[in-house]
C-alpha cells in the first residue's frame, strides 16, 4: 500500500474486464484467507457464518467467472451478483448481490470505464442495498464501510489523484469505517437482536467489506499487484 | 468437535440424501437442496417454507399432507438462495398460488422477497407471510424485528391445513397472519451450540450461567443470567411471554415446549409441567401441547416455550390430519 | 451440570407430572411411578414394559393403542422396583395376562422377576420376555449377558400390534421372543452423560476420541478409538451387527438410527444415509426406519443402529396402527 | 476399631431388635456419609447411580423402622430387606434385599440371637444372594465381600472370640476383600459390559458391602459405638 505513489501512464486509458476479474480474484482470496476471522466476529454478534457464507460465493464467483468469461467490466460484475445472490444466502448474499449488480448495471456494456465511472456505479450499488436493506450509516452494517469509501474514492478523483491513490484512501478509509462499528450498537440484522450487547464487536459485514475495497485497491493499475 | 458428519461442506446435502433415503413419500432434489410431497393436489395452494438448515426437523420434517408442500433447506443457520425457493415454488405449483412463509431474519426476508419477484416473472402468484413471534426481542425501528421461532410450526400447521380444504390463497394467508399475531415465544439456552463450519462454540458460559431470551442460531441472548431450578426457568419464559400479549382473557392456548436440541426430552417434560403450572396460576388453560425438540438449534442445550391463543377454529384446524416425518396425527 | 430440572430427587416425579399434564389419553400414577392407557381393552393381553428413567422416550411415550399397556418409570438409569411393576400390571390386567417386555440388565431382570412372582401370587399370569440385542457385548458366562437396547421399540411395536388383534399371551410373548432374535444393535458416543444424581460425567473424552459399542447407561463402551467421519462410524455399527447375524439372506430389515440425546438431528439423517448405504452395498434394504431420538441415553451425543430381519407378518404388524406419545401412525 | 478389647459382659446375653435397628441406623449414616464415593465408583465401570440407590434404600429403610418399630431382630431383618426391595430398584435393590430378607427370615421369632446366629442366618441370606444373581467369589460383586466377611466371623466366633473382635475381624475382612476387586474382570452386573476395561476399578457393590460390615462392628456390644 505504499509502493503505489507512480502516476501510472495506463491510468487514463480506463478499466476493463481484466481488471474487474482480477479484483474478484484478489476478493476471493482475501475472502479465503480470512474466512475464519469473519466467522469468528460474526459469532460474537450473530450466527458463525459470515465467513463460510461468503467464501462460498466468491469461490462460486470466481468459478463462474472463469467458466463463462464476460465480455465487458458491467458483464462481469452482473455475473458476481448474481452468482452471490445463488450461493451465499443468508443476509449478506442478496445485499452483496445487489452491490455487484447494481454497480455492474450501472457500468452498462463500455469494453473500458473510467475510474469515475466506477466510483459513480458503486453509488448506485450502495443505493441499491440501503433500499433493500433500509440501512443507515451508524447502523453497524456494511453500508458504515461502502458509503465513506465510495465518499473518498469519489473526492479524491476530483481533486485528481490517480485510480491507484483514490483507491487506496478509499480502502484506508473503509478499513477504518470496519474498526468505527466496534463501539456501535447494531440496529439491522442479526446483531440487532443483541441490542446493547452488540456494542464492543467490530461488524462482520463491515469488516468483509473492507476486504473487498482493499482487495480492489490492490489490483488497481499500480496498485499492490 | 465431534459431530456426525462427513465434512462441515457436506453436511447439508447428506442429511438430505439421508431424508430422501428415509422417507418415500417425500421428493427431495439433493442438487438443487428443497423437500417437497411426492404426491401433489392439483387446485391447492402450495405452502413453501425454509430457512437455514440446523433446525431439524423445521422445515423438511413437515412436509406432507396436511402441512407444507415444499421445504428448502439453506446451509446450516443461512437463509436458502432464491433460486431453491423458485425452484421449490414451481415444483409444487398447482394453479392456486404459493404461500411462502418466512421466519422473520434479514437474510430469509431477502431472499424470499427475491424468490417471490422471479417467481412473478413466470407468472405465479404468491403471497409470504413472515413469522416474527419471539418476545425477547423488541420490535421496533432500532432491531431488525422480532424473530420467528416456534409459531413457525403453528402457522405451517394450521395453514396447510385450510389449505389442505381447498381455501385460496388470501384465506391461506389470512389465517397464517392470525395464527402469527396469536403467537408468542421465548428461549433459554443452558450452553451455546456449535456449526460444523465453525467448529467451536457461539458463546461462553460459565458453569452457573445461562442465556435468556435466544434465538435459533446459536447467538447469545439478551441478556445472561445465574443458572435457576425449572420451575423458574418456566415461570421466567411464560412472564416474558405473557407480559407481551394477553392470553388470559380468552384462556385457552396450543402450547409449544421445545428443545433446543440437546436437552433430553425427560427434562423437557419437567419444563412442561412447570409451564402448565406457570399458565394455570394465570387463569390459561393449555388445550393442545407439543413437547420434543421441533424447532432447534444443532446442539444446544435449553429449550422454548410458545403460546397460540387458541379459538375453535384453529382448533380444529391443529386437529386436522397431518401426515409429515415430524408430526402426523389424524387419519 | 446445567439441567432443566428442579433437583435431582424430583426429576422423575416432575417428569411424570409433566407428562400427565401434556398426554390426556394417558392415565399417570405420579405416586406409585407407572403410565398406562386411559382406557383398557376387556381381554386382551397387557404388555408392560418399564426400566430405569433416562431413556425417554422409551418406555412411556410407547403407551398407547397398538403399543404398551402400561409402562413403569424407575429412578434414572436405575431399574423400577417390584411393587411398581405389580401395581402396573394389576392396573392394566384385563383377563389375558401380562407381558412382561423387560430389557436385559441385572436389575431390570431381578425387579421382572419379583414382580412376576408377586403377581402369581395375586392369581394374575404372566410371561416374561428379555430383550438382548447389543452385539457390544459377548453373551457369555463371563458377561451380564447382552444389554436390550433399541430392539425393545421393536418389539414393544409389534407385540403390541399382535396384542391388539386379540392375540393370546403365549403368541404375544412368542412373536417379541422373534423380534428379539431377529434384531441387533450397536451404539456409538461421542462424549459422556451426566446423570442428575452424579452431576458429573459417567467418563471423560479427549476432543478427537469416541466410545465405541456404548450400552444406554452412559458407561462407557467397549473400546475407545479417534474419531472419524460419518461413513466410518455407521460402517463401524453395520459391521459389527452384520457379523453377528447374517441379515444378507433374507434381505429386507426394519432400520432404528437412534440418537442417544444430545445429537442433533440433521446429524442422525447424516447417518441414516451411511447406514443405508453401508447396508445397501450387503444386499440388504431397509424397508421400514426409523430416525430419531427413541432410546436415550440423556444428553449424551452419539447414536446407535438397530436392526430387525423384516418378513412379512412382522411387517405386517409394524405398520399396523400405534398411537402413543412418539410412535403414531396408521388410522 | 481399636478400644473394644474388653469381653464385654453382655455378649452372651445376645443381641436383642435395639442392636439391629442400631446396626440399620448407623448404616444409613454410614451409606449416607459415602453416598458420592459410591457413585463415583458406579461411574467408572457402571452407570453412576449405586451411591443414590443405597442412599434412597437405607433412608426408606430406617424410616420404615422408626415408623413401625419390629417386635424381634429377624423382623426388623426382614423389614429392613422388604422396604430395599421396594425402594433401591436396581440390580442391588433385589440382591441387599435379599442379603437383609433371608437373613432375617434364618433369625426366625427369637427376642435375642447370638452371634452364631446371626452368622448362620447372614451365611442363608449369602446364598439368597448368590442363588439369585449367580455370582460366585471373583466375579467382582458383592458376594467377593460378603464371602470371606461371614467366614472370617464364623471362624472367629467358633474361636471364641467376642461379637465385638469376631465383627471386628469380619468388617476388616471386607475392606481387604473390596479392595481385593480392583484387579478382578467383572463377570456379573454392569461391569461386566467393560470386559477388560473394568479391571483396576473397586467395584462399588463391593465397597457398600464393606461399609455394611463396618457399621455392624461398630454396633457390636464393645465396638466403636
Ligand atoms: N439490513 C442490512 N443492511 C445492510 N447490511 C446488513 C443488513 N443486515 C445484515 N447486514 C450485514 O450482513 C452481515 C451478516 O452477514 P451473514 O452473516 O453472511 O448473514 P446472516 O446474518 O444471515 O447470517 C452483517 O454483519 C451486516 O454487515
Ligand atoms: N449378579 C450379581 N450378583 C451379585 N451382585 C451383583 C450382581 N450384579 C450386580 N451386583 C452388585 O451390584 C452393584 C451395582 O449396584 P447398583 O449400581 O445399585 O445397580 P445397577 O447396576 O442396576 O445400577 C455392583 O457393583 C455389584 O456389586
Ligand atoms: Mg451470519
Ligand atoms: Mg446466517
Ligand atoms: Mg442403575
Ligand atoms: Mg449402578
Amino acid at each position: 500500500m505504499s509502493d503505489s505513489e507512480a502516476h501510472v501512464a495506463g491510468d487514463e486509458a480506463g478499466l476493463d474486464v481484466g481488471f474487474f476479474m482480477a479484483w474478484i480474484d484478489r476478493a476471493a482470496e482475501a475472502v479465503a484467507a480470512e474466512k475464519d476471522r469473519l466467522t469468528r466476529l460474526d459469532s460474537a454478534i450473530g450466527d458463525s457464518d459470515h465467513g463460510t457464507n461468503l467464501h462460498r460465493g466468491f469461490t462460486a464467483a470466481r468459478a463462474a467467472l472463469q467458466a463463462k468469461p464476460p465480455q465487458y467490466p458491467g458483464a462481469a460484475l452482473v455475473q458476481v451478483g448474481m452468482t452471490l445472490i445463488s450461493s451465499v444466502g443468508g443476509a449478506s448474499g442478496p445485499l452483496y448481490g445487489t452491490v455487484f449488480r447494481r454497480t455492474g448495471k450501472a457500468l452498462g456494456e463500455a469494453e473500458k470505464v473510467s475510474a469515475r465511472d466506477l466510483a459513480g456505479a458503486l453509488a448506485d450499488g450502495l443505493a441499491g442495498v440501503r433500499k433493500l436493506g433500509g440501512a443507515s450509516v451508524g447502523d453497524k452494517t456494511m453500508v458504515d464501510v461502502f458509503t465513506p469509501a465510495i465518499d473518498v474514492f469519489t473526492a479524491r478523483l476530483a481533486d485528481d489523484a490517480s485510480t491507484a491513490d483514490a483507491l487506496e484512501a478509499a480502502a484506508d478509509a473503509a478499513d477504518a469505517a470496519a474498526l468505527a462499528t466496534i463501539p456501535l450498537r447494531a440496529r439491522k440484522g442479526r446483531a440487532s437482536y443483541l441490542g446493547e450487547r452488540s456494542e464492543g464487536h467490530e461488524d462482520p459485514g463491515a469488516a468483509s467489506a473492507a476486504l473487498l475495497w482493499r482487495a480492489l485497491a490492490d489490483t488497481a493499475p499500480g496498485g499492490a499487484r | 468437535m465431534k459431530k456426525l458428519i462427513n465434512s462441515p461442506e457436506s453436511v447439508v446435502s447428506d442429511a438430505l440424501a439421508g431424508l430422501a433415503a428415509a422417507h418415500p413419500a417425500l421428493t427431495v432434489d439433493v442438487e438443487r437442496r428443497f423437500v417437497r410431497r411426492a404426491a401433489g393436489t392439483a387446485g391447492k395452494v402450495a405452502l413453501v417454507s425454509g430457512g437455514g438448515s440446523g433446525h431439524e426437523p423445521l422445515h423438511a420434517g413437515f412436509v406432507g399432507p396436511g402441512m407444507l408442500d415444499a421445504a428448502c433447506a439453506g446451509e446450516v443457520f443461512t437463509s436458502p438462495v432464491p433460486d431453491q425457493m423458485l425452484a421449490a415454488a414451481q415444483a409444487v405449483d398447482a394453479g392456486a398460488g404459493i404461500l411462502f412463509l418466512v421466519k422473520n431474519y434479514t437474510g430469509d426476508v431477502l431472499n424470499f422477497q427475491m424468490a417471490a419477484e422471479l417467481l412473478e416473472d413466470e407468472g405465479i402468484e404468491s403471497r409470504s407471510v413472515l413469522i416474527n413471534d419471539d418476545v425477547a426481542v423488541e420490535d421496533s425501528l432500532y432491531t431488525a424485528g422480532r424473530r420467528g421461532t416456534g409459531a413457525t410450526l403453528f402457522a405451517e400447521k394450521i395453514a396447510g391445513a385450510l389449505a389442505e380444504r381447498g381455501a385460496d390463497l388470501p384465506a391461506v394467508a389470512a389465517v397464517a397472519e392470525r395464527v402469527n399475531a396469536s403467537s408468542r415465544s421465548f428461549g433459554i439456552a443452558l450452553g451455546p451450540c456449535t456449526t460444523p463450519a465453525a467448529g467451536r462454540p457461539g458463546f461462553e458460559l460459565g458453569e452457573n450461567e445461562i442465556e435468556l431470551g435466544i434465538g435459533i442460531h446459536g447467538e447469545p441472548g439478551r441478556r445472561r443470567a445465574p443458572m435457576a431450578p425449572a420451575s423458574e426457568l418456566a415461570e421466567a419464559a411464560v412472564d416474558a411471554i405473557c407480559t407481551d400479549l394477553d392470553f388470559a382473557t380468552d384462556g385457552d392456548v396450543i402450547a409449544l415446549v421445545n428443545g433446543m436440541g440437546a436437552s433430553p426430552l425427560i427434562e423437557l417434560y419437567v419444563v412442561y409441567n412447570e409451564v402448565h403450572n406457570a399458565l394455570k396460576s394465570r387463569g390459561i388453560s393449555i388445550v393442545r401441547n407439543l413437547v420434543g425438540n421441533y424447532v432447534t438449534s444443532l446442539d444446544m442445550p435449553g429449550f422454548s416455550v410458545t403460546l397460540c391463543r387458541a379459538d375453535a377454529d384453529l382448533l380444529e384446524l391443529w386437529d386436522a390430519p397431518v401426515q409429515t416425518p415430524a408430526l402426523r396425527w389424524g387419519a
